[in-house]
C-alpha cells in the first residue's frame, strides 16, 4: 500500500488544533499521529503543546560539553606555551600565572560553548534540511501547515476531517 | 614538549622570576648606582649613548613634539620654590609659587634612562612579549618582535621608553643619517624601524661580547671587564656599573653600603632619618614597586654658606 | 510576489510628530496581521526611502577620508597622529573602548530582556544585535591602526609557530584580543541564528537572483516545522545566556587594559562595572539614534512605534543614572583613597589643560540624560535624536579622557606633557570609522531584516490572546486566533 | 558523557603538545624569515640608508676607482629578474664560480669534474671563524698565495679571472650567501669554540650543522633556513659541557642573546 | 599539528583576515634593519692582519674639539671609526672624554664637508685640483713682499706650528695672527702677571673650599675633562671633608649650578667683592698681608653691599669658610676678566688667592716643554683686531685663514667682513664652508682629525709635560683632502725645496722630528721602528718632569674699578654665555651636539636669552615670547628664557649659534651674539671685552614655543620624591666606594 502526502493549511490556530486533536482521536489505520503528522507554522506554537504533550529537547548538553572542554585546552594551551623553552620572565610574576590565564579561559568556556550550542541546533533540529515533498511559502508567513503522511486508503477521511476543520487550501502528491 | 615541562617543572614556572622568590639570577644581576653629587651634568654621558646606541637625531620640530630619543636624558631640578617640588613657573610662565630670588644652591642634575625595573610594569603588558627580563637582570626589549602597541611606555612610571614615530633610517623621508653619516653607525646595534619601541638596554651589545668571551674561558665576567658607554664617557665617574651577584664589584659594595636592598620597596634606613646622614642611596619611585636596579645618591649641598 | 499593503500610504509629514498623549499605544498593535508583517518588512528592504542612498552616498565618503587618513599613517607613520613620547595613546584607544562600548547596548536587548521575555524588544532587537557585531568590528579596526607595525599584528595571535615562541598571556591587551574576538564571534553568530526563522521567510518571498540563493543558502532548508521551532527555542535561549556573559566580561577586560596599569587615573578597582554600566549606556544611546533613523528610512513606523522608544529612553535614562552613580563613586575612591599621584590627575583633569572637555562631558554625560525622564520628551524625535547624538559625543569624551590626561600627567614630572593635542590624521580616522560602520549597519539593514518577523509575529498573536480574553469578559463572543489582521 | 569528555581532553592535550613541539621538526621553514629579511635588509641597501658591504666602505675609503666593478644586487621581490629567489634565498651569482668541492672536498671521493676534493679545512681560509663575529672571506693574497705555486691550473678560466683581479689591485666582489638579518647576533667565534674546540666534533659536522655539505658544492648554495626556529631546535638541544653562564646545557634561551 | 612549511599568512586566512593578510605580505617590511652588515672582508692588499671583520681595534690619538689635548682612543672596526673613548694613559683626561669630544665622530663623518679644492669665480665656487690650486698660491705670493702675507689661524702646537713658523719665515712675514673668540686671555695676562706663569696647574682636589668667580671650569673653561675628575675627588673630599665649591658671577655656568652657593653678583664688581672678601677676612682675624690690607680696607662690607649687591649673611659666611677650611682656591673667568676693568678684577682675585695662601698649595707652577718651538701658540681675541687694522690699511695682500671662523665670531662694530673685501687674495683652509670660506678666493679642504696626522702640546698639562700624537683612525673619506700639515709643507717645498723636499708627506716629516729627537723623548736605545711603534700605539708621550720652579706671589698694586655707569639707553648688560658643546660656534654643524640639551636650560636647536622673572615681569615678557636686543652695535631677536639663575640687571644669550653657512644642521639655527657685541677692549691687554656690552630688550609681540627638554613644571617635582638633596655640613663621603 503506497503511502501519500497531504498538505493542509489553516488560519487560525484554534482550527488547527481541532484538526490535530480529532485526527488524533480518529485512530486511522497506518497512520500514526506522532511520526506522520509534521506542524509547519510561521511562529512557535504554543497551542500545540496540549496537543502533542511535551517533546524532549537536547540541545542544552551540547553547551556544557563544549564549554567544558574548550576551558580545559585553552588552559592548558596558554600555560603550556608559557612553559615552553622560551620562557618569558616577568619580573616579580611566575611564569605560569593562573589568575591570569583564568581570563582567557573564561573567554574560550563561552566561545566553545557558543559554537557547541549551534552545533547542537544544527543536530537536533536537522538543519541544514532537505525540503519537504509538500511545501508552501505561506506556512512561514500567515497559515499553519499540517502535513499528513497515510495510506492513499485512509486519505479522503483525513482529508475529510481536515476539511471540516475549515483548512482554507489542500496539496496533494500526484498519484503514482 | 612543552606540556611534558609543565607537569615536570611546575614548581619551577610559579617561582617569581627573578628577585625576591626562590629564582636567583644566574650568575650575574646587571645593576648601576648613579651619585648625583659629583654628576655635573656636563651631557657626555648623552652623547656617548647616541653614539653607541645609533639614537636617531630628530631635529627641532619633532623634538619640540616630544619625540626625542635619548635613551639617557639629564633632568635639572630646582630646590628653591617654597616647597621643594612645587612648580616655580608654569609653562606660561606666570609664577606659580614664590620662590627665592635666585637659584642660590645651583641645580639637581639627575640622569634618567631605563631603570631596568626587577618587576617592571612594562614587561607584564608587552602583548607580543617583546620586553622581557632576562636571567642576567636586564630589561630586554627585542626591536623586531614590538608590533608597537606602546603599552610598555603608558605603563612606564619614568617614561624612559622612546619610539619610532617615522621611519629615521629611511634617507627618502627622514634622513637622520645621511651619507656619509651613517658610517658610524654601530654595527652592533640595530638601528629601529618604524613603530617600534626602543630604549636605554645597559649597552647590552658590551656585555654579550663579554659575556661570551667569559664563557668561552669558562668564567664569569670580572668587575671592570665591562663598562657600559655612559659610565666610561662620565667625566667625574658618577656613574658606576656592574654585576650585584659578584661580592668584589663597586657596585655591590655601593648597594651594600647604603643599605639599598633591591627586593625591598622601603629601605629599613629610611626609617630611622637622623643617623643615617651620609647613607644616601635610594631609589626613585620605590613606592610603586618596580624594584628598580639604578640606584641613586642623593646630591649634597653644604649647609655652611 | 510583490505583497501590496497599506502600510505605503502614509504621510509623511506627522512623522516627526510624538504620538499625543491620551492615545493608549502599544509596542504593537492588536489589528496587525502576520501576512502584514511579513509585507511591510518585506517591502520596506525593496524600497525604503531615497533618503537611504544619500545616506550611503555619505557614508561611503567618511570611509574614504578615513582610508585617506590611515594610509596616509602607514606610509609616513605613526608620528603624523602627533601623539609624543609621553602622550603614546590617543584618539585611538579612545574610539576603540567607545565603540565596544556601543556593542552592548545589542547584547543587553537581545540577550538579557529575552531571558526576561519583555517582549517590547522583540521589534528593536534585531538591529541592535546587528550594531554590536558591526561596533566590534570597528573596534577591532582600531586596534590595528593604532599598532605601529600593524603589519604584523599576526604577532599577538597564540598559533604554533616556528619561532617556537607565543604571545605574551599576562598582557590585557592579550585578552582583549581573545575576549574581543570571542565576543565578535558569538554575537554574530547569534545574530545569525536568530535570524534563519526570517531569511527562510525571505527565501520564500524573494524571488530575484543572488539575495534568492543567498536566502536559500543561509536560511538552511527552515520549514518551521515543530522540531525546528522546539530546539531553536532552547538554542536560542542557551545562546543568550552566554552573550550576557560574554558582554560583561568583554568590556571588563577591556576596563583592565587600564586597571591593571600602574598610572594614576586608571589603576581603580571599580573601573570594570563603570565600563560595562558606561557601554551599556552609551550602546543604548546609540541604539536610540538609529531607531529614528531606521524608522523614516524603512518606514518601520508601525513597528518601531513610540510605545518601544519611551521604553528605549526609560531603560537608557535607567542607566545613565547608574553610570552617574559609578561615575562619582570613582571620583569619590580617588578622593579619599591614599594614592596622591591619583589625586592629583583627579585634580589636573578638572583644573589642567583638560579641564573644559572634563566639564563639557560631566554636562553631557550626566546632566543631559535628565531630560529622559520628562515624559513629555521621552517621544519626541528630534528631541531624542539631538540627545542620544549628545549623550554619545559625552560617553566618547568620557573615554578620551581617561586615556589622554593619565598619559601627560603621570608619575614623573619631567616628562609631563600637557600640550599634545591629536592631528587631523587622528580625527579623520574617527570620522572613517563612523563612515564604515553606519556603511556596514546601512547594508546590513537593507539586505537582512531590521526587524525581526517571526518575533513580531509572536507578539501580534499574544496581543490577539489578550484581545480573545478581553473580549471575554464582555461576554461576546470568542473571536478566533486567526493570523489575519482583526479588520 | 563523562567519558567522552575525558577521552576528548586527552586527545585535545596531546594534539595541542605535537602542536607547540612540533618546533623540534629541524626542517621547518618559516615563510617568511629568510626570504623576507633578505628582501628587507636589501630594500635598505639599496635605499642606501646605509653602506653595507666592506667593498662599499671600500670605495668610499679608497675613492672612485676602487669601486668594485660589479656591485651586489638587490635582493628584492621586484628584482627577481636579476637574482632567481626562493624560501631558502638567493642563488647567488659569485664573480667566480668557486669550486668548494675541489678544495674541501674528499680527497678519496670524485667529483663529477673527475677531480678528487683536497680535503683543506674550512678554518684554513674562513680563518676569521674561530675569533670573530663573522667567518669571514679569505684576502684574495691567499689565494694567490696558493696558486701560484700551482702552475698546473694556472691558465684554467677561473684562475685567470683571480689573477686578472690580482693584478688589477681589486678586491673579487664574493656575494653574501648566508645573510642574517641585521637583528640577529650570531657569533661564530662561540660556536666554533664551543663545537670544534671543547667538544671536538669533526669540523664538517660543526660547520655542516648550518651550511650543509660545502665540501660537496660548486659556489656554496643555502641549504638550510637559517630562520629562528631552525636556532631554536639547537639551542634547545642539550650540549652539556660548561657551568658558568646558565646551569643548563642548552644553549641560551635568552632574547637578547641573539637579538640586538 | 602543524605541517613543515606551515605558512604564516596561511594562518592569517584561516582565521579570515585574509584580506588584510594580503594588505600585509604586500609591505613585506618584516625586519627592523641594521646600518651596518657586512658581507665580510675581501681586499688584495691593505688589509693588516689585525683588522679582524667583526673585531675591534683600538688606536690612539689626541681629541682636537678644543685645545684642551685630551687623548682619546678610536675604536675602529671593518676600516670605519665607530665610537670614541679617552685614553687612560692621559694624565689629562685619564681615560674620560667630555661629550664634544664624543662628538668628534659626527664632525669626521659630517655630510657637509668640503671634499674638493675650490677657487672662486664671481660668487660661485668652481673645483679645481690641488696642483692648480697649488700653483695657484705660488703665483699669488709671487708678486707681494713678505709681510704682505698673513696667517691667521687658531691655537697652533707641536709640528705643524713649526713648519707654519718656517713657512713664514719662508715668506719673510711676521704676520702670524693666532686667533680664538672665546679663550681666557685676560687670566692668562693677570696670572703671567701674578704668578710669572700664564696658566699655573691648578689643584682642585687638593682644595677644601673654591670661590670661583665666574670660571666655568666644569664646563668650557680652560681643561673642563681634567677640572672635572678633580672636582669628582674634591666633592669627595679624601682628607675627610666635603669640598666646598662657592661661585660668584652674574649668569649662572655649568659650574655655578653645581655650586653649593651661587652668589649672584652685580655685573664687573667681581673685583670689589675680593678685595671685600679680603677686607672681611682681615676684620675677621685672619692673618692678611699688611700690603694687601692696605688696599682691601676701602672696600667695607657696606660698600661691598652697595656695589656688588650680595647681601651680608652670605658674605660673612664665606669668610668664615675660607677661614676654617684651608687650603682654599680662587679661580676667575670669563666673568670676572670680560670688562674694561678685566685686568684690575683679575689683579684684586688673584691677590685674594695670595691672601689665603693658596699659591704653592693649589697651584703650582706648570711642567714646561723642552722643545720651545712646539710649544702652543695660544690664540687671543687681540690678533683679529691687529690683523683687521693692518687688512683696513689695504697692508694684506694674501691672507690665509685655518681653524678659525673670523667673519662668524668677529664683533660686527669689527666690521671684519667688510674689510676682508680689501685682501686680493683669500686663502681659506677649512672642514667646512662656512662663513669665511664663503668669503674666500681660494678653498682647501682639510682631512678631518680621524683621517689627519699631527703632534701637539696641550697648554694646560695635568702632571708632567706631555706631547700628544693625533694618528689617522681612518682612511680618507674623501681622496682630495689634506691634512693641514700636509698643504703646510707642499707649500714649504716650492719655498725651500731642498729643505723639505726629502719629506714625502707631514707624516714622514712628523715621524722623521719624532725618531731624530727620540733620546730626548725618552725613547732611550730602542731601534727607531721600536720607538715609533710605541709613540703612536700609546698616542702620547710624557716627557721626563723636569723640577717645577715655584710660583711667583702676587704684589699688591692699587686697583681702580670702573663703577659701572648706568645708562638710560641700554639699561642691561649683556652677557655671551659659552656653552660646553656650542663653544665659539665651531661645532655647530654636529648634529649630536645640536640636539644634547643645554645643561642649565635644556633647551636645544635654538639660542634664547636669559632673563630674571624681576626684569621679565618689568619688560612684561613671558617665556616663549621673542624679544629684540639692541646694542649699539647691532640688534638680534631671540626668544625669552625667564630663568633665576642670572642677575636682574643682565640678559645672557650663548655664543656659537646663528650661522649663515656652514652647513645644514648649523645655518639658520639661533641668533649670532657676536653680531650685537660694542667694541669695548680691556685697559691693560686690549682684549675684547665680552661683557661689557649693554643693551635693551624691547617685545617684538611675536611668541613662539621653546624647545627645551624640560616638562612643563620646569625644575619643580610636582610633590614627588624624584630628585632628592641633602643640605648638611657634617657629610663624609670619603669612605664612599
Amino acid at each position: 500500500m503506497s503511502k501519500r502526502h497531504l498538505l493542509a493549511l489553516f488560519d487560525s490556530f484554534d482550527e488547527a488544533g481541532e484538526a490535530i486533536l480529532e485526527l488524533r482521536g480518529a485512530k486511522l489505520k497506518g497512520f500514526d499521529t506522532d511520526h506522520d503528522m509534521i506542524i509547519k507554522s510561521p511562529i512557535e506554537h504554543p497551542e500545540f503543546n496540549r496537543v502533542f504533550g511535551p517533546k524532549p529537547v537536547h540541545v542544552q548538553w551540547f553547551p556544557l560539553f563544549g564549554s567544558i572542554v574548550g576551558c580545559t585546552f585553552l588552559f592548558l594551551l596558554v600555560s603550556g606555551s608559557q612553559a615552553n623553552f622560551f620562557e618569558q620572565l616577568k619580573g616579580g610574576k611566575p611564569i605560569v600565572p593562573i589568575p591570569i590565564n583564568l581570563v582567557m579561559t573564561y573567554a574560550l568556556f563561552m566561545l566553545s560553548g557558543v559554537f557547541l550550542t549551534v552545533l547542537g541546533l544544527f543536530v537536533c533540529a536537522g538543519l541544514p534540511a532537505r525540503r519537504l515533498p509538500l511545501y508552501s511559502s505561506k506556512v512561514l508567513d500567515d497559515q499553519i501547515g499540517i502535513l499528513v503522511k497515510a495510506d492513499e486508503a485512509t486519505m479522503p477521511v483525513i482529508k475529510a476531517i481536515l476539511t471540516k476543520h475549515k483548512a482554507i487550501e489542500f496539496q496533494e502528491e500526484a498519484g503514482k | 614538549m612543552s606540556i611534558a615541562n609543565l607537569l615536570q617543572n611546575w614548581s619551577r614556572y610559579r617561582d617569581t622570576h627573578p628577585y625576591g622568590g626562590a629564582k636567583p639570577h644566574m650568575g650575574y644581576k646587571w645593576a648601576m648606582a648613579i651619585d648625583m653629587d659629583i654628576c655635573t651634568g656636563c651631557n657626555a654621558c648623552t652623547v656617548a649613548c647616541y653614539a653607541e646606541n645609533n639614537l636617531a637625531v630628530v631635529g627641532k620640530e619633532k623634538f619640540l613634539n616630544g619625540k626625542s630619543m635619548h635613551w639617557l636624558r639629564i633632568e635639572r631640578y630646582w630646590h628653591d620654590s617654597v616647597e621643594a617640588g612645587d612648580p616655580i613657573e608654569l609653562a606660561d610662565g606666570k609664577e606659580f609659587k614664590e620662590g627665592k630670588q635666585f637659584h642660590d644652591q645651583g641645580a639637581h642634575f639627575l640622569p634618567m634612562m631605563c631603570q631596568h625595573c626587577e618587576a617592571a610594569p612594562c614587561e607584564t603588558v608587552c602583548p607580543v612579549g617583546a620586553t622581557n627580563h632576562t636571567q642576567d637582570g636586564i630589561n630586554s626589549q627585542i626591536y623586531n618582535r614590538c608590533v608597537g602597541s606602546r603599552y610598555c611606555n603608558a605603563n612606564c612610571p619614568y617614561k624612559v621608553r622612546y619610539f619610532n614615530w617615522f621611519n629615521y633610517q629611511d634617507p627618502a623621508t627622514e634622513n637622520v643619517w645621511p651619507e656619509p653619516l651613517n658610517q658610524q653607525l654601530n654595527p652592533d646595534v640595530t638601528v629601529r624601524s618604524k613603530g617600534v619601541m626602543e630604549k636605554c638596554t645597559f649597552c647590552v651589545q658590551r656585555l654579550r661580547a663579554v659575556m661570551v668571551d667569559a664563557r668561552t674561558e669558562e668564567r664569569l665576567v670580572r668587575e671592570g671587564e665591562v663598562q657600559t658607554a655612559c659610565q666610561q664617557a662620565c667625566l667625574a665617574g658618577a656613574i658606576s656599573f656592574g654585576n650585584m651577584l659578584n661580592p668584589e664589584s663597586r657596585i655591590s659594595k655601593q648597594w651594600m653600603q647604603q643599605e639599598v636592598n633591591i627586593a625591598l620597596d622601603a629601605q629599613p634606613k629610611n626609617k630611622h632619618v637622623g643617623d643615617a646622614v651620609d647613607k644616601r642611596g635610594y631609589r626613585i619611585l620605590e613606592n610603586l614597586r618596580p624594584y628598580p636596579s639604578v640606584m641613586y645618591l642623593e646630591q649634597v649641598r653644604e649647609s655652611a654658606v | 510576489m510583490k505583497i501590496k499593503s497599506d502600510t505605503f500610504i502614509r504621510n509623511p509629514k506627522d512623522l516627526w510628530k510624538g504620538e499625543p498623549e491620551h492615545t493608549e499605544v502599544r509596542d504593537l498593535s492588536p489589528h496587525i496581521g502576520f501576512n502584514q508583517i511579513t509585507s511591510d518588512v518585506v517591502n520596506s528592504l525593496e524600497n525604503p526611502r531615497p533618503i537611504y542612498w544619500w545616506a550611503i552616498a555619505i557614508c561611503i565618503a567618511m570611509v574614504g577620508v578615513g582610508v585617506a587618513c590611515e594610509v596616509h599613517q602607514y606610509k609616513t607613520g605613526l608620528g603624523v597622529s602627533n601623539k609624543s613620547n609621553t602622550n603614546v595613546w590617543g584618539v585611538y584607544i579612545a574610539s576603540f573602548i567607545f565603540w565596544v562600548g556601543v556593542s552592548h547596548a545589542g547584547t543587553l536587548l537581545s540577550a538579557l530582556l529575552h531571558l526576561t521575555h519583555s517582549d517590547w524588544r522583540k521589534s528593536v532587537f534585531r538591529y541592535a544585535e546587528a550594531m554590536t557585531t558591526f561596533a566590534l568590528m570597528t573596534a577591532g579596526l582600531f586596534v590595528i591602526v593604532h599598532l605601529g607595525r600593524l603589519w604584523q599584528v599576526y604577532y599577538v595571535m597564540p598559533y604554533p609557530n616556528e619561532r617556537g615562541i607565543w604571545p605574551n598571556f599576562q598582557s590585557p591587551l592579550v585578552w582583549d584580543m581573545f575576549v574581543i574576538g570571542t565576543y565578535l564571534t558569538c554575537s554574530s553568530i547569534f545574530l545569525y541564528t536568530g535570524m534563519i526563522p526570517d531569511l527562510a521567510v525571505f527565501r520564500d518571498n524573494i524571488h530575484d537572483g543572488w539575495r534568492k540563493k543567498l536566502y536559500t543558502f543561509l536560511a538552511m532548508g527552515w520549514q518551521g516545522t515543530d522540531r525546528q521551532w522546539r530546539n531553536f527555542r532552547v538554542a536560542y535561549l542557551t545562546l543568550s545566556v552566554y552573550l550576557i556573559i560574554l558582554a560583561v566580561s568583554g568590556h571588563s577586560v577591556v576596563s583592565s587594559d587600564f586597571a591593571m596599569s600602574q598610572q594614576p587615573g586608571w589603576h581603580i578597582t571599580s573601573f570594570p562595572p563603570y565600563f560595562v554600566v558606561g557601554a551599556l549606556y552609551s550602546g543604548n544611546a546609540a541604539l536610540i539614534t538609529v531607531f529614528i533613523i531606521l524608522r523614516y528610512m524603512f518606514r518601520y513606523e508601525e513597528y518601531l512605534n513610540m510605545d518601544v522608544l519611551r521604553k528605549l529612553v526609560r531603560l537608557t535614562f535607567a542607566l545613565a543614572m547608574i553610570w552617574t552613580y559609578l561615575h562619582f563613586i570613582e571620583m569619590a575612591t580617588v578622593w579619599y583613597g591614599h594614592d596622591q599621584a591619583a589625586k592629583d590627575q583627579l585634580i589636573f583633569k578638572a583644573t589642567g589643560v583638560y579641564a573644559g572637555w572634563w566639564w563639557l562631558f560631566n554636562f553631557l554625560a550626566v546632566v543631559c540624560p535628565w531630560v529622559m525622564a520628562f515624559r513629555r520628551w521621552q517621544t519626541n524625535l528630534p528631541v531624542q535624536m539631538v540627545l542620544s547624538l549628545l549623550l554619545n559625543v559625552g560617553m566618547w569624551l568620557e573615554r578620551w579622557l581617561i586615556v589622554a590626561p593619565t598619559l601627560g600627567h603621570s608619575h614623573y614630572p619631567w616628562t609631563f606633557d600637557f600640550d599634545q593635542w591629536p592631528s587631523y590624521i587622528q580625527w579623520g580616522i574617527l570620522f572613517g570609522s563612523f563612515g564604515w560602520f553606519g556603511l556596514l549597519l546601512l547594508v546590513f539593514c537593507k539586505v537582512f531584516p531590521a526587524v525581526s518577523m517571526y518575533e513580531l509575529k509572536e507578539l501580534a498573536y499574544a496581543r490577539k490572546v489578550e484581545l480573545r480574553h478581553a473580549h471575554a469578559e464582555e461576554g461576546h463572543g470568542r473571536p478566533e486566533l486567526a493570523t489575519k489582521g482583526a479588520h | 558523557m563523562i567519558r567522552y569528555f575525558l577521552s576528548l581532553t586527552v586527545l585535545l592535550a596531546g594534539l595541542f603538545a605535537a602542536a607547540t613541539s612540533s618546533a623540534d621538526n629541524s626542517t621547518i621553514g618559516d615563510g617568511v624569515a629568510p626570504g623576507a629579511n633578505n628582501a628587507a635588509a636589501a630594500a635598505a641597501k639599496e635605499k642606501g640608508g646605509y653602506v653595507a658591504d666592506y667593498d662599499d666602505i671600500f670605495k668610499v675609503k679608497g675613492g672612485p676607482e676602487a669601486k668594485p666593478d660589479t656591485e651586489i644586487k638587490p635582493l628584492m621581490w621586484n628584482s627577481v629578474d636579476e637574482v632567481f629567489y626562493d624560501e631558502l634565498g638567493p642563488h647567488v651569482e659569485q664573480p667566480i664560480e668557486f669550486p668548494h668541492d675541489r678544495h674541501a672536498g674528499d680527497p678519496n671521493k670524485v667529483n663529477p669534474d673527475g677531480k678528487t676534493g683536497d680535503g683543506i679545512n674550512c678554518m684554513y681560509c674562513h680563518t676569521y671563524a674561530r675569533r670573530s663575529l663573522t667567518s669571514g672571506i679569505p684576502p684574495l693574497r691567499k689565494c694567490i698565495g696558493c696558486h701560484q705555486n700551482i702552475p698546473s691550473v694556472r691558465d684554467t678560466p677561473r684562475i685567470e679571472k683571480l689573477f686578472e683581479y690580482w693584478d688589477a689591485g681589486k678586491p673579487i666582489p664574493w656575494k653574501k650567501v648566508h645573510d642574517l638579518p641585521d637583528y640577529v647576533r650570531f657569533n661564530h667565534e662561540r660556536h666554533i669554540q664551543r663545537f670544534i674546540f671543547k667538544q671536538e666534533r669533526p669540523y664538517k659536522e660543526v660547520c655542516g650543522y648550518c651550511h650543509g655539505d660545502v665540501s660537496s658544492m660548486t659556489v656554496a648554495r643555502r641549504v638550510k633556513t637559517l630562520s629562528m626556529g631552525f636556532c631554536v631546535n639547537c639551542h634547545k638541544k642539550n650540549h652539556a659541557l660548561d657551568n658558568t653562564f646558565t646551569k643548563a646545557g642548552h644553549g641560551p634561551n635568552d632574547c637578547f642573546m641573539c637579538h640586538k | 599539528m602543524i605541517e613543515n612549511n606551515f605558512n604564516r599568512r596561511d594562518f592569517l586566512k584561516v582565521l579570515g583576515w585574509g584580506g588584510a593578510a594580503v594588505a600585509l605580505s604586500a609591505c613585506g617590511n618584516t625586519s627592523v634593519e641594521d646600518g651596518t652588515e657586512f658581507v665580510t672582508a675581501h681586499s688584495t692588499e691593505g688589509m693588516p692582519e689585525y683588522a679582524i671583520p667583526g673585531v675591534y681595534v683600538h688606536f690612539n690619538s689626541t681629541c682636537a674639539q678644543c685645545d684642551s689635548g685630551c687623548s682619546i682612543v678610536g675604536r675602529v672596526r671593518e676600516g670605519r671609526v665607530l665610537k670614541l673613548e679617552g685614553n687612560p694613559e692621559s694624565p689629562i683626561n685619564k681615560g674620560k672624554i667630555c661629550g664634544l669630544g664624543q662628538a668628534g665622530l659626527q664632525a669626521h663623518y659630517n655630510p657637509d664637508r668640503i671634499t674638493q679644492p675650490m677657487l672662486r669665480k664671481g660668487d660661485q665656487g668652481e673645483t679645481i685640483t690641488w696642483e692648480q690650486a697649488l700653483t695657484l698660491i705660488n703665483e699669488q705670493l709671487g708678486g707681494v713682499k713678505g709681510n704682505e702675507v698673513a696667517f691667521l689661524t687658531g691655537g697652533v702646537s707641536g709640528h705643524s706650528g713649526v713648519l707654519l713658523k718656517n713657512y713664514m719665515d719662508a715668506l719673510g712675514s711676521a704676520n702670524h695672527y693666532a686667533y680664538e673668540a672665546v679663550t681666557p686671555s685676560v687670566v692668562r695676562a693677570a696670572n703671567k702677571k701674578s704668578y710669572g706663569v700664564e696658566m699655573p696647574r691648578l689643584h682642585i682636589d687638593k682644595a677644601q673650599v673654591v670661590v670661583s668667580f665666574g670660571a666655568d671650569f666644569l664646563g668650557a673653561w680652560v681643561s673642563p675633562v681634567n677640572f672635572t675628575q678633580q672636582y669628582a675627588k674634591f666633592r669627595k673630599g679624601p682628607n675627610g671633608s666635603r669640598g666646598v665649591l662657592i661661585q660668584v658671577e652674574s649668569k649662572m655656568t655649568l659650574t655655578g649650578a653645581n655650586a653649593d652657593r651661587w652668589l649672584c653678583i652685580r655685573p664687573g664688581t667681581e673685583g670689589v667683592y675680593a678685595l671685600g672678601l679680603i677686607n672681611a677676612l682681615g676684620a675677621a682675624g685672619f692673618k692678611v698681608p699688611s700690603a694687601a690690607a692696605a688696599i682691601a680696607k676701602d672696600y667695607t662690607a657696606e660698600r661691598v653691599i652697595q656695589e656688588t649687591g650680595i647681601p651680608a649673611e652670605h658674605t660673612e659666611k664665606v669668610v668664615a669658610l675660607l677661614k676654617e677650611r684651608t687650603p682654599s682656591l680662587v679661580l676667575f673667568g670669563s666673568a670676572a676678566e670680560g670688562y674694561a676693568h678685566g685686568s684690575q678684577n683679575a689683579a684684586a682675585i688673584t691677590l685674594l688667592n695670595h691672601v689665603l695662601g693658596n699659591v704653592g698649595k693649589t697651584m703650582a707652577a706648570p711642567a714646561s716643554v723642552p722643545f720651545p718651538q712646539i710649544a702652543p701658540k695660544v690664540g687671543n681675541r687681540h690678533a683679529l683686531h691687529a690683523l683687521n687694522d693692518k687688512i683696513a690699511q689695504g697692508n694684506i695682500k694674501v691672507l690665509f685663514t685655518y681653524g678659525s671662523n673670523p667673519v662668524f665670531t668677529s664683533h660686527s662694530s669689527l666690521n671684519f667682513k667688510e674689510n676682508l673685501k680689501k685682501v686680493p687674495f683669500k686663502v681659506v683652509l677649512s672642514h667646512y664652508r662656512d662663513e669665511t670660506a664663503m668669503e674666500a678666493d681660494l678653498v682647501l679642504p682639510l682631512d678631518s682629525v680621524m683621517e689627519d696626522w699631527g703632534s701637539s702640546v696641550p697648554e694646560y698639562m695635568a702632571d708632567a709635560a706631555q706631547i700628544n700624537i693625533q694618528q689617522a683612525l681612518s682612511e680618507k673619506l674623501y681622496p682630495d683632502t689634506r691634512g693641514f700639515g700636509d698643504v703646510l709643507l707642499a707649500l714649504l717645498k716650492q719655498r725651500r725645496p731642498t729643505e723639505y723636499g726629502q719629506y714625502e708627506d707631514f707624516y714622514g716629516y712628523l715621524r722623521n722630528a719624532m725618531v731624530q729627537n727620540k733620546a730626548a723623548l725618552g725613547g732611550g736605545t730602542a731601534s727607531d721602528d721600536m720607538f715609533w711603534q710605541k709613540t703612536v700605539s700609546h698616542g702620547i708621550i710624557k716627557l721626563p718632569a723636569k723640577a717645577a720652579s715655584a710660583l711667583k706671589t702676587p704684589t699688591a698694586t692699587k686697583l681702580a674699578f670702573a663703577a659701572a655707569a648706568a645708562d638710560e639707553a641700554y639699561p642691561l648688560h649683556l652677557i655671551p654665555s659659552t656653552s660646553a658643546h656650542m663653544r665659539d660656534g665651531r661645532h655647530a654643524n654636529i648634529p649630536w651636539l645640536q640636539e644634547s640639551p643645554d645643561p642649565i636650560t635644556t633647551v636645544v636647536w635654538d639660542s634664547w636669552v636669559e632673563i630674571h622673572p624681576a626684569t621679565a615681569a618689568k619688560l612684561g615678557v613671558v617665556e616663549g615670547d621673542v624679544v629684540e636686543i639692541a646694542s649699539r652695535s647691532g640688534a638680534i631677536k631671540v626668544m625669552v628664557y625667564v630663568f633665576k639663575g642670572i642677575h636682574p640687571d643682565a640678559v645672557s644669550v650663548p655664543m656659537g649659534y646663528g650661522h649663515e653657512a656652514m652647513g645644514r644642521y648649523a645655518k639658520n639655527t639661533g641668533q649670532n651674539v657676536f653680531k650685537v657685541l660694542d667694541s669695548v677692549f680691556d685697559k691693560e691687554t686690549g682684549e675684547l671685552a665680552l661683557h661689557e656690552t649693554r643693551v635693551k630688550v624691547t617685545k617684538t609681540g611675536q611668541k613662539v614655543k621653546i624647545v627645551k627638554d624640560e616638562g612643563p613644571y620646569g625644575g619643580g617635582q610636582a610633590g614627588k620624591r624624584i630628585a632628592l638633596r641633602k643640605t648638611t655640613d657634617k657629610v663624609n663621603l670619603s669612605k664612599e666606594v
